[in-house]
């Protein structure tokens, strides 16, 4: 990602921007959600929306999901482009039979005579208690939809050119954001730019193992590489990005050369995008050149609330690193990093609001 | 399709009216002829003896208003004007229907004419209907959008949903119920709590009508007054017509034998036969052009489905995602 | 929690509602107290000024009636005489907590008590309550249902397709609408087309009434009514209490800065104060011992929390599914 | 499967017979659904219960999915057993909010005070121009979420014999039937049995290569089995039965043994339980021993109508066994079987009803 010529920007507000940049540019973009309008904004996201387009454009709505996600499809028939958007992606569950049965198929039932192209955004929470129904990652759920395109992007500079790929994309794209990350900056243009879906990113380079990190699990796997390398461990870490359509390409050619492949997903792992990659991996044909393959994620628990075992639940760089140890090194002892220096300070110093 | 504002209808009117119903009811009944030759093979649900409704309604809307509805939705599309040709090859499942193949009998549609489809889960459609009619309110050029469902679907969740939402904005939206008094097989009895539906749609703020007696004239003043009211502002209309499904819920025959209802029941409703009652308002020859226009309408339309081609196999994969 | 028929409360009557009132109140403002100590790591949504529709309506409840609440569910899960000790655990996250630490302050159990817990999805109990309530039907035991939301769950279609299957099952249960004006931040104008609630619930052929002053007697009294008609089979109740919020609706503090809303607005909620208003009904010295009394029970459960350990990381993996 | 002494019985009839039999047992059982009590009896499933048990145990319900799922989970926790009928799995999309966020959660949320014990029977259609919104296999849409059991019988024997041990089950259990299955026939016996969850079943034996199938599919396996002999190809069929908790010991076994392994879901592939089953394949250290592997599942479009790529939407015993001779003989030219030998008769002479 090209950092020349930018600002420091935060994901919030990188979202903020590609909206705002896209209700300027095209005036059949409208926003709207539970809350939009409300002095949180969705933490600042939609933000002076209101103000600047009108009631018209950005709107709060009532608490009627299934409903608004079924207006949402019905006004990007009618040549809108709606971005409708969720406090958390738990709520999603209530929209499911709008997004799959009519948005994903409206194109295709219809020979093409429609087309459906919305945005629904959608942030996953984590931590501090937020607990069973109001912590979970459910993108997998889409990626298994054909007619729908998932994206999650992982720093502020994706948030802002996903987003305006997403708004201009003609199909109905889940648009996954993760709370923790909404205070995390980056290096954003400030003029309109996309990002394309279907193209995956190398962050960082290793010739070890191949690290796919989705989501907040990106700066996790980056933050589990620096530790690792202290170990002699160089692992490469891949950001798919998009993560239907999905960029194969980028992950199979760093896993043939690493040999190794680890992919830590924000979710939980049956039948989730970490099964996905290494099946996509094990087809591939890799496996016959003996590579080694394994994922992580959410414990397959429900998500508690105390602290002591809420953190037991997700990955984090600790473990992360500690499970890549082995897998380069299988026959030595396990070893574990410093747990305090496993931490993300943007994680910890977050505690609410909710 | 002008507009029709008068209560008492021209002969023009009638006329108009009686080619509607009458090319509904012949292509329904045709398609009920083929249907055991195994050339649909989709499953059909049949509007025979609700075709007033729809005929009724669209009368009363301009080419650039919209109509979304059911499965339930040959008479809908036939009465908005909706290409037979591509409708029949649609259900032959040929690569010219008008969704190529990939829609069959529940899911025709006619952009051209803005029949907006139909959706084979019950109720989805709705909220849809609801998003259009925000964007044609924008716009403010006069248009509306009409939504038809059944009985049933007023017991899904996602219905009142849309009565505030819609009601709250004031968008131009008339919903019409064609209470036919079942869901599947299932009577009124065992689904509502309350027989009212008007006095729980009202309860959202939304003005309401009802038409019980199945009779098209009445059908066509109230959605014509309701229409008007809608283009110049008023919000959301609410009009039910009670009704009666003559044939199966899915298929082409009747289904006097499966025991949850009975001929007699349907007695009275075909004694006012729409269809038949428009018919006498018209001079016999001209009746007799419009039946022999309508039949040659429909031979072409066969004949343009089976010259039609199957969808190839590369079809399969075409407008998976828009460009 | 005996039953309370009479109209005109007995001294012991005041006493009891006054104890619960005022628990739920020192208890909610000692959360807030403790708060910022990030001892409670976990969203905590108060009921403060709220109280007296959960304590009004359990006085009337019997020990096997059930209730069902929301996130915002103190006040119901101890008017309905849930274990302090417990809640105080949950929301520190340990192991002795109602929930063991899986639940936090939004999903607060108490099965001997058949408090059946809270969703965070708002409306989703809803529903439950109503199958809860069949059960408690066919077991004609006299048992109901209680089933408590926010004016804003009042938007959900769940909401409107449990009123019609309870209706229509005259089903056991009381719908209790704490109409405070608001979805987190949202007034009723953003989000009803049409203020009248209970129009909308009678619809469905519900008996409804509704209690606008905030007044915890006639809260008491119309419950009771209500219930009196449950028991006997008369089907679903509908409840609607007017009231106020008078903190944030996430976090510990008062949110006046936030500009949604304004103390103004607040004050004559405040001057109504119900736990004031019952407090002066009983003596001096019966008051005191309460309070002293809540105080105790209060540290009491404070160091029921503090002792107990927080769950070992392999609890982590147990109760995900039950044998 | 044991087959002595037993009756031949169709699946429909075996599911009607679970619940009969349960029911009598257990005053707790109930059952329930749109048209459960019409002529059409859910395809006979439900035929006679509301004579038998009286219409508070055995009812229909209104157009309410959502508030009937959570009406299910309510009964479920007041200590009922309900057995809730969709005559669709495509109308599961209005109950996942229940399901999910419900359901799946509440053992847990509550530290084990509560318990869900409810079956959600739902069939997956096929063919016969059914389309976009009547075709859907969302499985592993629950095969995501802990807390929830899901369980696909492909014969008779297992519809019973599962459908008991459903109800038994003290989770909620997504219980997938296949319509075209619905009329198949297998020895069932006349008395209570539980097929349990977990337990995978080698259906036929082979060395060359494990094919697993799901549902639907595993009849098609079989035929693509048959085809494949008479060309010298010995393939071993597995049917997991259940699809969580999945049976992965057997299928290893397996595929140690044959050094093969193909996936053919009644499904789509990505993030499915193709994926997961070759995902845990992959992880368990197989593909370090070089072992092929690949899935097969529905087209990744949306299903249409027409017969002529509607045929082409799913996999048959046609096109599993070309892509078995494939894998088999990678370097000899491709081989199809005769495509009239390859329909299954009990599938082409259905022609609905709906
Ligand atoms: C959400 C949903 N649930 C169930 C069904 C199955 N189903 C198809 S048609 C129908 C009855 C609908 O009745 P109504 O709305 O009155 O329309 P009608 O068929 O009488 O025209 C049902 C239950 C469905 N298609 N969608
Ligand atoms: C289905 C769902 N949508 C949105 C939210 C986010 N949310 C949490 S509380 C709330 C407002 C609920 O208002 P109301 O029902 O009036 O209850 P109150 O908080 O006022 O007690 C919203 C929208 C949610 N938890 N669940
Ligand atoms: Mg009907
Ligand atoms: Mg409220």
């Amino acid at each position: 990602m090209p950092t020349n010529g930018h600002r420091l920007l935060g994901y919030a507000g990188a979202l903020l921007e590609a909206v705002d940049q896209e209700m300027a540019r095209d005036e059949n973009v409208i926003t709207f959600g539970i809350d939009l309008d409300d002095h949180i904004a969705i933490h600042g996201t939609t933000q002076g929306l209101q103000e600047k387009y009108g009631k018209d454009r950005a709107f709060s709505t009532p608490l009627s999901e299934d409903a608004m996600t079924g207006f949402a499809v019905g006004a990007a028939m009618a040549g809108m482009r709606p971005v409708h958007v969720h406090i958390r992606q738990d709520f999603l569950l209530l929209c499911m039979n709008q997004l799959i049965n009519m948005a994903a198929k409206t194109h295709y039932m219809y020979g093409g005579q429609l087309k459906v192209p919305l945005v629904e955004r959608a942030s996953i929470g984590k931590s501090w208690g937020q607990g069973a129904q109001h912590s979970q990652a459910l993108y997998s759920l889409f990626a298994h939809i054909p007619g729908l395109k998932v994206v999650a992007p992982s720093n502020a500079y994706d948030a802002k050119g996903c987003l305006i790929a997403a708004i201009r994309d003609n199909n109905p794209v889940i648009f996954v954001e993760h709370r923790l990350l909404y205070y995390t900056e980056a290096y954003v243009p400030t003029g309109s730019f996309e990002v394309e879906p279907g193209t995956a990113r190398v962050c960082a380079e290793g010739n070890d193992l191949t690290l796919v990190g989705i989501s907040n699990m990106v700066p996790e796997c980056l933050r589990a590489r620096e530790l690792l390398a202290e170990q002699g461990i160089h692992v490469e870490v891949i950001d798919p990005i998009w993560l239907k359509p999905l960029d194969m390409a980028t992950i199979l050619m760093s896993a043939q050369k690493t040999g190794q492949l680890l992919v830590v997903d924000n979710a939980w792992t049956a039948c989730g995008m970490s099964a996905e990659i290494l099946a996509c991996a094990a087809e591939s044909g890799l496996t016959s050149s003996g590579i080694g393959m394994a994922r992580m994620g959410f414990a397959p628990t429900t998500c508690p609330t105390s602290p002591s075992i809420e953190d037991a639940f997700y990955p984090n760089p600790g473990s992360i690193a500690a499970k890549i140890y082995s897998m380069v090194h299988p026959d030595k002892p396990p070893w574990q990093p410093d747990p305090d220096r496993a931490k993300l300070t943007y994680q910890s110093s977050f505690k609410g609001p909710f | 399709m002008e507009k029709t504002r008068q209560s008492t209808l021209s002969s023009d009117d009638y006329r108009r009216l009686y080619e509607s119903l009458q090319r509904i009811r012949c292509v329904e009944e045709r398609i009920a002829e083929i249907y055991p030759s195994d050339k649909i093979k989709s499953p059909i649900h049949l509007s025979i003896g609700q075709e007033a409704i729809s005929v009724g309604i669209c009368d009363n809307l301009n080419r650039d208003d919209v109509v979304v509805g059911t499965y339930r939705g040959h008479a809908l599309y036939l009465a908005k004007g909706g290409n037979l040709n591509q409708f029949m090859a649609e259900l032959f499942g040929k690569t010219d229907g008008c969704a190529r193949g990939k829609g069959g009998s529940m899911h025709m549609i006619d952009m051209s004419h803005n029949i907006l489809g139909s959706s084979a889960v019950v109720s989805t459609h709705i909220p849809v209907a609801m998003g259009y009619a925000w964007r044609l309110k924008q716009q403010a050029k006069g248009q509306v959008i009409a939504c038809f469902f059944g009985d049933g679907a007023t017991e899904e969740g996602v219905f009142y949903e849309t009565l505030n939402f819609a009601s709250l904005h004031k968008l131009p939206i008339l919903f019409v119920c064609e209470n036919n008094g079942l869901a599947i097989h299932a009577s009124i009895e065992k689904r509502w709590s309350q027989r009212n539906l008007l006095s729980k749609v009202a309860g959202f703020g939304i003005e309401t009508a009802a038409v019980t007696g199945m009779d098209i004239l009445e059908i066509h003043h109230k959605a014509g007054a309701a229409i008007e009211k809608l283009r110049s502002g008023s919000g959301p209309q609410f009009l039910e017509c009670h009704t009666y499904r003559w044939r199966q819920h899915v298929g082409p025959n009747e289904d006097f034998d499966a025991g949850y209802r009975t001929r007699d029941e349907m007695a009275p409703w075909v004694a006012n036969d729409q269809v038949a009652r428009i018919a006498k308002k018209l001079d016999e020859g001209v009746r007799a052009q419009i039946d022999s226009q309508i039949t040659g309408e429909i031979e072409c339309a066969e004949r343009f489905a089976e010259d039609s081609p199957f969808p190839k196999t590369q079809e399969l994969w075409e407008y998976v995602y828009a460009d």
